[in-house]
């Protein structure tokens, strides 16, 4: 019973984490149809937005008060990255054949993660350490340090408590932004028919750029929520954080923003169950379970949900992406 | 693709034409003559630039340079005149003369960077430089040509081969001489060199013309371009270290062909095809000698690559399955799922997370070379003189390999299964309600592709000595499907001359090693925007990406028309 | 549109009818709540021309969707020679019935020649390996198909223009190509969707001879079509749906003087225009 | 385009070589001696290390230590008639970079000697390229057994003759290890490892020890290099209640392990081999690695004398970057190389003649290295097998015991 509590709470946090950052795929995605393949390095560059501005601001610092600055510098740094790809990269392909943005998303992602292992440390007027090897991530009193353990066997770390009331805001925050701002209104309406919606006088360039930053946004928050949970961040942290993420907005449902809470949260979770239980099973069966074949699981389960529901869990926008 | 310079207005060029011809004539002529001149007085740097009368590396570049730009003015107007009927000199010329600008601001700036100042830069160098200005100027005052239609030029079939036979001889050269610079100015002198030639003989419609003789004597082009491939080993003099990349080069190539027949054919996006190659290397690995090899069985080679191959297109048909019901963005996601469901399979069958199959993380080692009828490929041969190392052995067995892979590629693609993939391409419900068996067809092509990149990865699996997972990245499958688009979807040729660029610059440009994949991903986005179509593209992929381009669609149309009479085209 | 005072004596005459070769019986195509076709019978003759009208969003090109296996109807058989073809398109061209398509939809970047031998694609057999061998059986069936796609551009009058791409013609040429590609499945009965939408009369009248010319080859021929005097030239019978039901089933004369029909057009014309092709 | 970015490219140098013209002065030369000194022929000592990338550090500091050898050697006149050269290749810390740096090196038919290479992985790719030039490899740092006993554990058989090592190998790091552990308390110990050769292999012989002392391994758990997160894996070793945690892999992996096992309440020290032996692995595992132990290989280079010695030559030399983990290592390594080539190189018309010879020789090498001594076993493995266990007190390692192993 305890295993299965502890198991909970590993696969909430982590639902918790993919939920943040499948919001940002699934926003941009039900505006215009794009997997923005880059986006799981938007997530990279928060978490390291967030340690250059401890870095410059606070170095050696350990007080709450700091993390919320730490945080609107990742949103900054992820923000500023989301848009200006949105505008250097993909705008000029909006009515490209679908090879080009998907082949240009791969060379975003490459060059993004390249820059940042290669220029951190060389940012001018910064003193920063090398990107090339990992980096310890700043540890902030109250939500880091020893975990807590409410029932004998289960322990709760203070940063999975942060990454899970972290995405309970951000979702209550952008249910209200989307159904009760104009802005938000607006982002439905081109979602539902960007030429009506052009028609009817809504921006729909600002629009799309309004969506990347809130995917960004998020990303960004989910970045340094990782970095205080794992306590060391590395260029390469996106790709498989970013892989696992689009996994649960396809299984919510893309273009669903709910969906994407739910499918983070439910992939979540799998992953955690996946990698106690499967081990647990009679040989053969049980070789092929714990924590080295849980990727291998999640991407399956990525591949069944596209195969056999690829409007995911709670529909999605586009049934057949054909 | 242009250069930048804006065109001069017709009154300007008309008031000043008469300048024009002897400008040029006096730049080309100035060029040439510069690289009989010293250009530092270092004799150090840049293989020994300081002797006059003795031309090495960049002083040779710059009178090649001049050398065409004097073909070109003396073709314009003068005793090769007849030639300039044909082609459009005057083009031509203003991209030579703009690409030997730049070609002299890069050797004078090498020879500062390399002696330390500019003041090392000897009147020779500055010569090629007045020299590399005059003709630019010149070519700018130089009128265009109405040109006559290449299809209607027809050379006597002799001459066509020889010309077929020279630019194949100029290739395998320029191969062997580019592969045997440590500098890496030189390189890039060499290679900047290469391309303001081909721009400027692009400009003056020469490739137009040579597109056309191509058509004619296909199969001496393809026996020209294959005895080149076979004699190049005989250019390295023994070392192994170029064909070592060489060997890289090919592997990548009729890996990046396969994947070809996915994408630029059928038109389906595939990024996990780097396990296809990946399972044909395990299955080589797995039933090699190698100590740590875990299967048994150890039939003849030749049995290996027909199992490695089959493992690798049944995987094929499993991810061409979904294809059923995904498509487009979706199933590129599918296929990068399962490249990396291979990958992490790989990495875990090692005995202690199921059973032990490939070792896990280490890979197997100590994999011994291929021995076929008593030829062992680890060991040195001398033919006509010339000792052949170990990676030119398997050299020639890859460049048998990818002659089979190019052979089934254009194959399939002039039958009626090429038909039914491009009409899948097109529009696959129409397609379907022509009778195509599009069901079918896709699972065709990935099984298919996946074969031959599987055959490509047994014979990897002994010229690398190892397999690892790490090998098998999502990158590598990033990198052949930009060999791909690089080249351009579709084509053999685009194909081979992106795995060439790709695998080919960063060892020898190891200085920039560093920046490789940061300059890769820049590449990428660049492409997509500017040329998304490939360097060389086939035609109606070219039209895929420019839509609205009406007057390539118009050229295109006039390509295809060669006899077609007016009125049938109305 | 509404005029329908045409003269319908001189057509070429149609040979006897032959076998049934098309009999839908009580088609029902439902979406959802919506019925598109309800209860409709229809049979195509041997060496006939068959003509389906009805004002916009009768829903023509449903009901011939259901006929050519696109569509899986609700309820009702569609027989092909007396039996029920699966409904797969590939089938139903494979079984000897082929179609157009209202919006054109060629291999654009294809050339003509090239459109055509995809429709040789279901009566050819060269596997991969036959095709990478070039064995006999690939070069014997290459060159049939060659000859015979340039027979068919031929016989739709675009023989010159093989090599062009698909997507370069002119529209009225385009829609040739269409019908030369079906022809190139070796139909028994082919199905054209509106085949002179946007012609002026003389390409309209070219299209017409096109169409006898068909006819006189022994195939059946369905054709939806607006343009009721077109309809009534050409066809030996027509079919006029009003909102998935069939108001009349019979010869041009009966159907043009059924005063039902014209009130039907009327009624209809503000509708819009029908888009489901597929 | 590409043209177009070339004239920018052009365009910033040329405003480059301004700014260079104004301190360059004519005949100013970047080139080395070329003739000289005449009669004397030259042979060359290849390094294949990762020179650019992560492990940068390490591979330059084996770069320079070699080429200090080099350079003293040249200076004595070590070897009469002959100057030798250094000829560097970066590996990247990849196989295949490494396998075209080796068809590189044996393609020069000066190269007689080649320390290197950093990894072992890479060191499987190396090894067949250069043994079929027949040039000698010392490598400073590769531990994986197969190395020089090859694949099968049970009857050992050398791959390649030409293969040597100065360090020691994982069938005696993991054991110190376990004699450690064991006897200071810790009878109850969970293994972790990246199931890489290394991580693997120290694992597997620190338990075959451990458990023939007496020992209990209550979990034997394996983590993806590639992760970064192992709340899966501390869940499944925490209820097993283990004393310590002893992990095969390395720095990158294990900073982050112990930092998560201990804010996860598995409060026991992390032990592991000598890929955790570096600064990096405190600085990931932040403030609760204290207590954290490593094994590496050798005495501290700088508790000998020879060691300090070799440590303020490198410094006065004026070497930029560390001489790092492996400096001595190298250094001896490159020595023995010399050594051989003192005999070798007598009577050889050129380099490339005297390489079958210059194996043979250093088979029989035998002197004073600065690590210690410095001869070979059989397999092309040192004879040494000093080690010592580290610390982590006070946020910095310190050396706890030196000894030498059977």
């Amino acid at each position: 019973m305890e295993i299965f509590l502890q198991q909970l709470v590993n696969g909430l946090t982590l639902g918790s984490l993919y939920a943040l950052i499948a919001v940002g795929y699934t926003v941009v995605y039900g505006i215009v149809q794009l997997i923005n393949f880059a986006h799981g390095e938007v997530f990279m560059i928060g978490a390291f937005g967030a340690l250059a501005t401890y870095l410059l601001l606070f170095q050696g610092q350990t007080a709450l008060w700091i993390l919320p600055i730490m945080m609107i510098g990742a949103i900054f740094a992820s923000v500023g990255t989301a848009v200006l790809m949105e505008r250097v990269a993909y705008r000029p392909l909006r009515n490209a054949p679908r090879l080009a943005p998907l082949i240009t998303a791969i060379g975003i992602s490459v060059f993004l993660q390249e820059f940042v292992r290669l220029f951190f440390d060389k940012i001018p007027g910064t003193d920063f350490p090398s990107a090339k090897a990992k980096i310890p991530f700043p540890q902030i009193d109250v939500v880091t340090g020893p975990a807590f353990s409410p029932i004998e066997g289960v322990t709760i770390q203070r940063a999975a408590v942060f990454t899970v009331a972290m995405m309970l805001l951000c979702a209550i925050g952008l249910w209200y932004f989307v159904n009760r701002t104009k802005l938000g209104r607006g982002m439905q309406a081109v979602s539902q028919d960007p030429d009506t919606a052009r028609l009817m006088g809504i921006n729909v360039d600002r629009i799309i750029v309004v969506a990347f930053a809130v995917g960004a946004a998020l990303a960004a928050i989910a970045g340094v929520a990782q970095g205080l949970q794992i306590t060391n961040i590395n260029f390469k942290m996106g790709f498989i954080a970013g892989l696992k993420a689009f996994t649960a907005a396809v299984l919510g449902g893309i273009g669903n923003i709910q969906g994407a809470v739910v499918g983070g949260l439910v992939l979540g979770m799998a992953e955690a169950m996946i990698t106690q239980y499967t081990g647990m099973l009679p040989d053969p069966l049980g070789q092929f379970g714990g924590s080295s074949w849980k990727d291998v699981w999640a991407f399956a389960l990525l591949i069944v949900v596209l195969v056999f529901r690829p409007q995911g869990l709670l529909g999605a926008k586009v049934v057949d992406r054909a | 693709m242009k250069l930048a310079l804006p065109n001069l207005p017709e009154e300007t060029r008309a008031a000043h034409a008469a300048k024009g011809w002897p400008l040029a004539l006096a730049g080309s002529a100035l060029l040439l003559v510069s690289g009989l001149l010293s250009w530092s007085y270092d004799p150090n740097i840049l293989g020994n630039i300081s002797v006059a009368f003795w031309p090495a590396s960049l002083q040779l570049f710059a009178m090649i340079l001049g050398a065409l730009g004097l073909v070109m003015v003396l073709a314009h107007k003068g005793p090769l005149a007849r030639l300039g009927g044909w082609f459009d000199t005057a083009l031509g010329l203003r991209a030579l003369g703009t690409g030997s600008v730049v070609f002299a601001v890069f050797a004078v700036v090498a020879i500062a960077y390399e002696a330390g100042g500019l003041v090392n830069v000897n009147p020779g160098g500055w010569l090629a430089l007045v020299g590399a200005v005059l003709m630019t100027l010149g070519a700018r005052f130089l009128p265009q040509r109405h040109l006559q239609n290449f299809a209607k030029a027809k050379a006597s079939p002799v001459v066509e081969i020889l010309v077929i036979v020279a630019l194949m001889a100029a290739v395998l050269f320029g191969a062997a001489y580019v592969l045997g610079r440590e500098d890496p100015w030189i390189f890039v002198g060499f290679l900047l060199m290469t391309g303001v030639l081909v721009m400027a003989m692009a400009r003056a419609g020469f490739f137009t013309w040579f597109g056309h003789v191509a058509q004619r004597n296909r199969k001496v082009l393809t026996l020209a371009a294959f005895v080149v491939a076979f004699l190049f080993p005989f250019t390295q003099d023994g070392s192994d270290a170029n064909m070592s990349i060489a060997t890289q080069v090919i592997i990548f190539a009729a890996t990046a062909i396969g994947l070809n027949i996915v994408v630029g054919l059928a038109g389906l996006l595939d990024l996990g095809y780097i396990a296809f190659l990946g399972s044909g290397a395990y299955v080589a690995a797995m039933m090699s000698n190698a100590a740590s090899a875990t299967i048994g069985w150890k039939p003849p080679f030749l049995v290996v690559m027909l199992v490695g191959a089959t493992v690798a297109a049944t995987l094929g048909l499993i991810i061409g399955t979904p294809t059923l019901r995904v498509s487009g963005d979706y199933l590129a996601i599918v296929t990068l799922a399962f490249g990396e469901i291979f990958r992490l399979s790989m990495f875990n069958l090692d005995g202690n997370n199921g059973p032990n199959l490939t070792n896990g993380p280490n890979g197997i080692p100590g994999i011994p070379d291929l021995n076929l009828f008593g030829f062992d490929f680890g060991k040195p041969h001398t033919i006509a003189g010339v000792e052949l190392g170990r990676f030119s052995n398997y050299y020639f067995i890859l460049l048998l390999l990818i002659g089979f892979i190019i052979l089934v590629f254009t194959r399939l693609n002039n039958s009626r299964i090429g038909r039914g993939w491009v009409a899948i391409r097109e529009d696959e419900r129409a397609a379907e309600a022509m009778g195509v068996n599009t069901f079918a067809l896709k699972l065709l092509a990935f099984a298919g592709g996946a074969f031959l990149a599987g055959l490509a990865g047994t014979i990897k699996a002994h010229q690398d000595t190892a397999t690892s997972p790490d090998q098998y990245v999502f990158l590598e499958s990033a990198f052949l499907l930009a060999a791909v688009v690089l080249g351009g979807m579709g084509t053999v040729a685009g194909v081979l001359i992106g795995a060439t660029i790709l695998k080919l610059l960063p060892e020898k440009l190891r200085f920039f090693s560093e920046y490789r994949l940061l300059l890769f991903g820049l590449l990428l986005i660049l492409m997509m925007r500017v040329r998304p179509e490939g360097l060389i593209a086939s035609k109606r992929r070219q039209l895929e990406f420019h839509e609205d381009d009406e007057k390539l669609a118009q050229e295109i149309q006039a390509d295809h028309l060669l006899d077609v009479t007016p009125e049938a085209a109305r | 549109m509404t005029v329908i005072d045409t003269n319908t004596q001189d057509r070429p005459s149609a040979g006897p009818p032959g076998a049934t070769v098309l009999e839908a019986e009580k088609v029902v195509m439902r979406f959802g709540g919506l019925v598109a076709v309800n209860n409709v019978d229809f049979t195509v003759h041997e060496g006939e021309i068959v003509g389906l009208i009805g004002p916009n969003g009768a829903g023509k090109t449903t009901f011939f969707n259901c006929l050519t296996g696109m569509y899986k109807p609700t309820s009702g058989t569609v027989k092909f020679y007396g039996k029920v073809l699966p409904p797969k398109p590939r089938a139903v061209v494979k079984a000897g019935m082929a179609r157009t398509f209202q919006n054109i939809r060629l291999f654009g970047n294809m050339t003509a020649l090239e459109n055509v031998m995809v429709g040789r694609y279901c009566r050819t057999s060269s596997g991969a390996i036959t095709s990478v061998l070039h064995g006999p059986k690939f070069r014997r069936e290459e060159r049939e198909s060659r000859e015979r796609a340039q027979e068919l551009l031929d016989f739709v009058g675009l023989g010159k223009s093989s090599e062009l791409l698909a997507r370069n013609m002119p529209y009225g040429d385009q829609r040739r190509l269409e019908i030369a590609r079906a022809l190139a499945t070796d139909p028994k009965l082919i199905l054209l969707d509106e085949p002179t939408a946007g012609m002026n009369p003389l390409e309209t009248q070219q299209a017409m001879d096109l169409i006898f010319r068909i006819r006189d080859q022994g195939l059946a021929v369905v054709v939806i079509e607006h343009d009721m005097r077109f309809i009534f030239q050409l066809c030996d019978r027509v079919l006029c749906l009003v909102r998935g039901e069939a108001l009349i089933w019979g010869t041009p004369g009966e159907v043009q003087s059924d005063p039902r029909v014209v009130e039907a057009y009327i009624g209809g014309s503000d509708d819009d225009d029908e888009d489901e092709d597929v | 385009m590409p043209k177009r970015s070339v004239v920018s490219v052009g365009a910033t140098l040329l405003v480059a070589s301004m700014a260079l013209s104004a301190c360059g002065s004519r005949g100013e030369t970047g080139a080395t001696t070329s003739g000289g000194e005449g009669a004397t022929k030259v042979a060359k000592i290849g390094v294949i290390a990762p020179l650019s990338g992560d492990l940068a550090v390490l591979g330059l500091g084996i770069k320079n230590s070699v080429d200090l050898a080099i350079k003293q050697a040249n200076e004595s006149k070590a070897i009469p008639g002959w100057t030798l050269e250094l000829a560097a290749e970066d590996d990247q810390a990849t196989p295949d970079v490494g396998k075209n740096a080796a068809t590189k090196l044996s393609g020069d038919k000066e190269v007689i000697g080649v320390v290197g290479t950093l990894n072992s992985s890479v060191a499987l790719q190396v090894q067949p390229v250069l043994a079929s030039a027949s040039i000698v490899q010392v490598s400073p740092a590769n531990t994986g057994v197969s190395l020089t006993k090859g694949e099968d554990a049970a009857s050992p058989k050398r791959p390649y003759a030409t293969y040597f090592r100065t360090c020691t190998n994982d069938a005696v790091q993991g054991p110190f290890a376990a004699r450690y552990l064991y006897e200071a308390g810790f009878t109850e110990v969970a293994t972790v490892h990246d199931k890489k050769a290394y991580g693997q292999g120290l694992v597997a012989a620190f338990t075959e020890e451990f458990e023939k002392l007496g020992g209990k391994i209550v979990a034997a758990e394996t983590i993806n290099p590639d992760e970064d997160k192992y709340d899966a894996v501390v869940s499944a070793i925490k209820p097993k209640a283990p004393k310590a945690v002893y992990y095969g892999g390395e720095y990158p992996n294990a900073g982050p392990l112990s930092q998560q096992m201990k804010s996860q309440g598995l409060n026991v020290p992390l032990m592991g081999g000598d890929g955790i032996f570096d600064g990096k692995f405190i600085e990931l595992a932040g403030a609760t690695a204290e207590g954290d132990m490593s094994t590496s290989v050798g005495a501290p280079t700088d508790s000998t004398e020879a060691g300090k010695g070799f440590l303020e030559q490198y410094t006065a030399a004026g070497y930029t970057d560390p001489a790092a983990a492996y400096g001595g290592y190298s250094y001896d390594a490159a020595n023995a190389i010399i050594n051989a080539l003192k005999v070798s190189l007598k009577a050889a018309a050129s380099a490339e003649a005297a390489r079958a010879a210059t194996v043979t020789e250093l088979g029989k090498v035998s002197f004073d290295g600065v690590t210690g001594k410095v001869a070979f076993d059989e397999f092309g493995d040192t004879t040494t097998k000093v080690l010592t266990v580290y610390k982590v007190v006070g946020a910095e390692w310190k050396a706890e015991k030196s000894d030498t192993f059977e």
